[in-house]
């Protein structure tokens, strides 16, 4: 299976600007399906960056964020080349978590 | 299937979290405010997210309230081409941001997002939201102990008749 | 909201009646023969003249085209998808190979790739229209494998993918010297203009009268380009789209029963929306609200 | 290829559907019967097929098929005779409707 998380980070100077899109259903527990039954949240709960053994950006969601959730942020001190490590862990207790290199 | 995070089965992280904070309080160590959560504290406001009243998930969230700033920039569209995805973003002039939340006081649950900035990261933050209708979009910067916010109605035109 | 205004149904249906009437006491002109070079010259015209301020190349991008705060909308989404999943499974289900060994690229020109602008085009032996749909499918049957549903995010996923190695290229649709595919080609300018459905509206009452208007919660996209774009993603459908699925839904939108998907009427609509639109950039897959 | 009718023709029909129509919204004052409701409905999807024939059906005569159907089943033949006229209303209107614009969509083309 693929990877549910695309990221995009690109180092530019001393600033890393990184954007991310997670295939998510981001279920809200307030919609019903064809049958009239609601459908159970199920959305993700926390996304965690970490670059260089230290945390730089952390996402706490609630059922509010879009289907397959969107976030952009910056942080400094990444190299290109380095790796930028991103992971999320659901309200089921699902996870996925990916590293990639900043370009 | 990849593995949680921080090495440990999601289920007995959950297990685990819970078990501290009982523990450490029945020591009397922690001050009843866990919910105050600040850049340096890893939990996940599952209260704050629950709220239905916008005071309510603030208070939880932080303990206080916020003062509007001019500093603060909200970028949100006037009317939202689809409420599912609505593009909203934040910039700030503020230094030492701790955290960036965003809340919409129409939706459920109001609620949307809370960012945790660690120092040596940048207080803009692009995101996207899903609207149930019209509403303010409410975004709180945490910056130096205090907290400034911005605000800016989305209008959102709802698909069919209702019926 | 228009849409909403009558709650009764015979009450909608006598006030369509009475249009209906009125119209009856102007009978039409009688038919020219089709000029497709002309017709296609005074739909660009039309949209042009009516929207001076768009550029020609962006009318490929229906109603951002139109609409300032949505385009805005539309850029920043742009910065990273959300058919990004939907365009890299297309890829995969392009590249892998059927049970007989064979490929989708093999039943196309040059692999498949960078073909999206020629479809549909009018099939001579056969006398009829071929979609890009269509042909996928065929391209399927003949190699044993079972036809994908026209209005299902397989389908979908695998023309953004030839839209997307398209893009840039302008629609290079032909009407040959054929009277079969003249016949086809007015028959889709018919059923473009022709009114149905219980609100009496045709697709040229949304998208050639009132383009840039709102509808309910959508801003109308202009028909000239509006197939460039195709697939869609729709934030509504929180996926890909069908050219199939959008004009089955629009047909629904107006209180009509929808034909099957890849109907005769279907594609020589798109056939004929398709030659209008000629030397406008493909832009497929869209993004829509 | 139906012959596009005349003038004339279409002032009978609008005569009919108008008569239909009325009929349609009236309340049913008499009791209604399981054969009334039957004769109606069979009248409803005829006319439906005719729609269907010219590939010109609308969702709302489905819906009043559908309604007129569930009534019946439940035993209410006021209802389900009502529904299925307003059925057959729809249908004549988008019959109608089609064999008009055999002619009349080339008003509104771009020329």
């Amino acid at each position: 299976m693929a990877s549910s998380i695309r990221v995009r980070a690109i180092a530019n100077g001393e600033i890393t600007e990184v954007q991310t899109l997670i295939q998510h259903p981001m279920d809200s527990g307030f919609i019903k399906d064809d049958k009239g039954a609601f459908i159970p949240a199920h959305f993700i709960q926390e996304l965690t960056f970490e670059y260089d053994g230290r945390k730089v950006f952390i996402a706490d969601w609630g059922t509010a964020v879009s289907k397959d959730p969107y976030v952009k942020f910056s942080f400094k001190g990444g190299n290109k080349g380095g790796d930028l490590k991103v992971s999320w862990i659901d309200n089921k207790g699902e996870t996925d978590a990916t590293i990639v290199k900043i370009q | 299937m990849t593995t949680s995070h921080n090495g440990l089965p999601p289920t007995r992280r959950l297990i685990l979290k819970g078990a501290g904070s009982v523990a450490l309080a029945g020591l009397g160590i922690v001050s009843f405010r866990p919910l105050a959560a600040s850049a340096a504290n890893d939990t996940y406001p599952e209260d704050a997210f629950r709220q239905r009243e916008a005071n309510e998930a603030i208070k939880l969230l932080y303990g206080r309230t916020a003062e509007p700033s001019d500093k603060v920039k909200l970028d949100a569209p006037e009317i939202a081409e689809n409420g599912a995805v609505v593009p909203i973003s934040v910039a700030t002039t503020l230094t030492d941001v701790t955290s960036v939340s965003f809340l919409v006081p129409e939706n459920p649950n109001v609620l949307a997002a809370y960012y945790k900035i660690p120092p040596g990261s940048m207080p803009n933050v692009a995101n996207r939201l899903k609207m149930a209708r019209t509403s303010n979009v409410i975004v709180i910067v945490e910056a130096g102990g205090k907290l400034y916010s911005a605000t800016k109605e989305v209008k959102v035109t709802v698909g069919g008749c209702g019926g | 909201m228009d849409f909403c205004f009558a709650r009764s149904r015979i009450h909608l249906a006598l006030a369509v009646l009475a249009a209906l009437a009125l119209c009856a006491l102007h009978p039409a002109s009688a038919a020219d023969k089709p000029d497709p070079v002309a017709d296609a010259k005074a739909f660009r015209n039309y949209f042009v003249n009516k929207f001076p301020n768009v550029k020609l190349e962006d009318f490929v991008n229906g109603p951002y085209a139109l609409n300032e705060d949505m385009r805005r909308q539309w850029e920043q989404k742009e910065q990273f998808p959300p058919y990004e999943f939907s365009l890299e499974m297309g890829k995969e289900l392009f590249a892998k190979p059927f049970k007989n060994g064979r490929h989708y690229a093999d039943c196309f020109p040059n692999q498949g790739i960078g073909i999206r602008q020629d479809f549909p085009y009018f099939d001579t032996r056969e006398g009829r229209v071929v979609t890009l749909e269509l042909a996928l499918n065929r391209c399927r049957e003949a190699n044993g494998e079972p036809p994908l549903s026209y209005v299902d995010d397989e389908m979908a996923a695998l023309t953004a993918y030839m839209a997307f190695t398209s893009r840039g290229k302008p629609f290079a649709i032909k009407v040959p010297d054929d009277p079969r595919a003249l016949e086809a080609y007015q028959n889709g300018k018919r059923y473009f203009y022709a009114r149905r459905g219980q609100l009496n509206f045709s697709c040229a009452t949304c998208h050639v009268q009132n383009p840039g208007e709102r509808m309910r919660a959508e801003v109308l996209a202009p028909a000239l380009g509006i197939l460039n774009a195709m697939p869609i993603y729709r934030s509504e459908w929180g996926g890909m789209g069908t050219i199939s699925r959008r004009l089955t839904t629009c047909n629904s939108q107006i209180r009509g029963v929808p034909l099957d998907p890849q109907d005769e009427e279907y594609r020589d609509l798109e056939y004929y929306l398709s030659y209008v639109s000629n030397g406008l950039s493909i832009s497929g897959p869209g993004a829509r609200p | 290829m139906t012959a596009i009718p005349s003038r004339a023709q279409m002032r009978v029909s609008i005569y009919w559907l108008i008569v239909l129509m009325i009929a349609g919204t009236a309340p049913v004052r008499a009791a209604g019967s399981e054969t009334a409701f039957k004769a109606s409905y069979a009248a409803a999807e005829a006319a439906e097929r005719e729609a269907g024939r010219l590939r010109n059906q609308w969702t709302v005569t489905e819906a009043a098929l559908a309604d007129a159907k569930k009534a019946a089943d439940k035993g209410d033949f006021d209802q389900a005779i009502a529904s299925a006229k307003e059925a057959e209303a729809l249908a004549r209107a988008s019959i109608f409707q089609a064999i008009s614009e055999k002619d009349a969509w080339k008003q509104l083309e771009i020329r």
